[in-house]
């Protein structure tokens, strides 16, 4: 049984062999500990990296771990590497994005129900970006497919999991004057 | 074009995702209630902005006409209340429009929220994993001393029954082609691991090689290039064939 | 300028994400001090994390640096690098693995000629799977590599040795004539 820093220094070790992100099982496989308390020591790294004068950071992404550079110090390690040419999503593709983060497993149908328009293309991006990812079929006529976002998604857009998306308190502007006290009251948008 | 024409085809440069899309904006433009709907004045703009999009040829998604029916269809009921119903609490022939408008919306909210945290967390950055070959672990074989046994016995007896009684001769064993596609490209790209180069030409021996081992080469080769995993150059028709490393520039 | 610190965190945040070597002169140049002081810093770095109970070291390399994880937890670390393989073995090298336990050693010619297919597929997942092994070559024309059993095949069996191999009541000579009487005298059907 090794002492918790010998602990930390294990896992940091690890984590920085892998590169990859780690899942906490086998974390936990490797120091010999229950998930739980692997998942203590995890925690605690996470807030000791944050508030030290550290060069990395921990990430956790859905029951796993990957170090990574400091938002602080982007400027500098940018010039690292020639510049990353990565192309971006189209308004149409980042609001496909959106209704399936906020709605998963989604078919395809339902995407361009609240869209309006067809989404194929947009679905077709995000899969190519592995953004998203088919989770299964729908048990009804036709057995449409689903929709679901990937661990990826939670790396490029900071989440820890699917629950770490952000809830936004949303009033729609609705501006013309008729608007009621009560009726304000009525708008929640609960995802 | 009018004044008000010209200003729809400013509006129709902004792209609009969607018929929805275009809905929402004419409702924020002329700061209209999104529940209660002025729904004459925003099919009368909806339809001017098809209209011009007709006249300017644009390719108009079928999204956009159908949309165009729902609201002519909202309207009309509104205009013909169903006499029936007049004594009970009708439902608002617009609910089902503004429910779709505020979901609409609020995705579109969203994905303006995912624009920023991907602009964000791309300002990070991760290492790739060691290249560390991977160590492969064995369960261990589920088979019994007596199962091998048995199968050894099996093929033995097989062979003797094989054996041609009157002449005491076992039928000759079918030679089976030895150089496989798989292994010919297996090979190509180990030969190619340290090296720039190799021609065509040095990847048989010239006393050993068959026929059929040279076909199945140049169909590797031709495979390795479909799977752009080298590059194959030729000088001029008929020279020796040069096949790159593709990680080599 | 930076504080001291927050240049070596800097410097880690570079040497993370390069996971290369990098050159004294790019470090100095990206955080912006002369070579001297870079070094300085990097000499303090390198020893602060010997002394530390952290998962990295720095390593200097021909006027370079780079992070790498720590002796001591090499056994730790090299266990993410092992691939657990779920594959049996199939009939076909069931098969084999009789023919070479029976006959050993014995060519791959020999053990195609018993089984009456090619089964070099089968040699080489023998061979992966460490329960066979080269043993030489026979002195004929051509020179061909013989295999034998490894400790791994005996321990698999629970054998002592290769003489615990059963034996089979069988005397046969599955071989055709134009065998020669010398290769006769290399097929040992039973033991």
């Amino acid at each position: 049984m090794l002492e918790i820093k010998e602990i930390e220094a294990l896992i940091e070790g690890l984590l920085f062999a892998s590169g990859d992100v780690l899942s906490l099982d086998k974390i936990a496989e490797i120091v010999d500990l229950d998930t739980k308390t692997t998942k203590l020591i995890l925690s605690n790294m996470i807030d000791n990296l944050q508030k030290s004068k550290r060069g990395t950071l921990i990430r956790e992404i859905n029951e796993g771990y990957q170090l990574c550079t400091r938002h602080e110090h982007y400027e500098y390690i940018e010039r690292l590497f020639e510049s990353r040419q990565k192309q971006g999503l189209s308004q149409a593709a980042f609001e496909t994005l959106a209704i399936i983060a906020y709605n998963q497993p989604i078919t395809r149908a339902k995407i361009e129900q609240i869209r309006g328009v067809n989404s194929d293309s947009s679905v077709t991006r995000l899969l190519e970006r592995n953004l998203i990812t088919y989770s299964g079929r729908l048990d009804t006529p036709g057995r449409p497919m689903l929709y679901a976002t990937t661990d990826e998604f939670l790396r490029c857009f900071g989440f820890k999991n699917i629950k770490d998306l952000p809830f936004i308190e949303m009033s729609i502007q609705a501006e013309g004057e008729e608007q009621s006290e009560e009726e304000y009251e009525n708008i929640k948008f609960d995802v | 074009m009018d004044n008000s024409t010209a200003e729809l085809y400013k509006i129709k440069i902004q792209n609009f995702e969607g018929p929805l899309d275009l809905l929402f904006h004419l409702i924020e433009k002329s700061k209209f209630n999104i529940y209660d709907i002025p729904i004459n004045d925003v099919t009368d703009q909806y339809m001017e902005y098809l209209y011009v999009m007709n006249e300017l040829n644009l390719d108009i998604a079928s999204e956009f006409i159908v949309m165009a029916a729902t609201l002519l269809h909202i309207k009309s009921k509104m205009l013909l209340p169903d006499k029936k119903n007049v004594d009970e609490e009708e439902a608002d022939p617009r609910e089902e429009l503004v429910t779709r408008l505020i979901q609409y919306k609020r995705f579109k909210e969203y994905s303006g929220v995912l624009r920023q945290k991907e602009i964000e967390w791309a300002k990070v950055f991760y290492k790739f994993p060691e290249l560390i070959e991977k160590k492969k672990i064995y369960d261990d074989i589920d088979i019994t001393v007596n199962e091998l046994v048995n199968i050894y016995s099996g093929i033995v007896e097989g062979n003797l029954n094989k054996i041609n009684k009157k002449t005491q001769i076992k039928n000759p064993v079918i030679q089976h082609e030895k150089v496989s596609l798989k292994l010919k490209m297996k090979e190509i790209i180990q030969n190619l691991a340290d090296k720039m180069f190799i021609a065509f030409s040095d990847m048989f021996s010239k006393k050993k090689s068959t026929k059929k081992e040279i076909v199945t080469g140049f169909i590797a080769v031709l495979e390795l290039a479909r799977q752009k995993k080298i590059t194959v150059k030729q000088k001029k028709q008929f020279s020796d064939i040069l096949i790159y490393n593709k990680k080599v520039k």
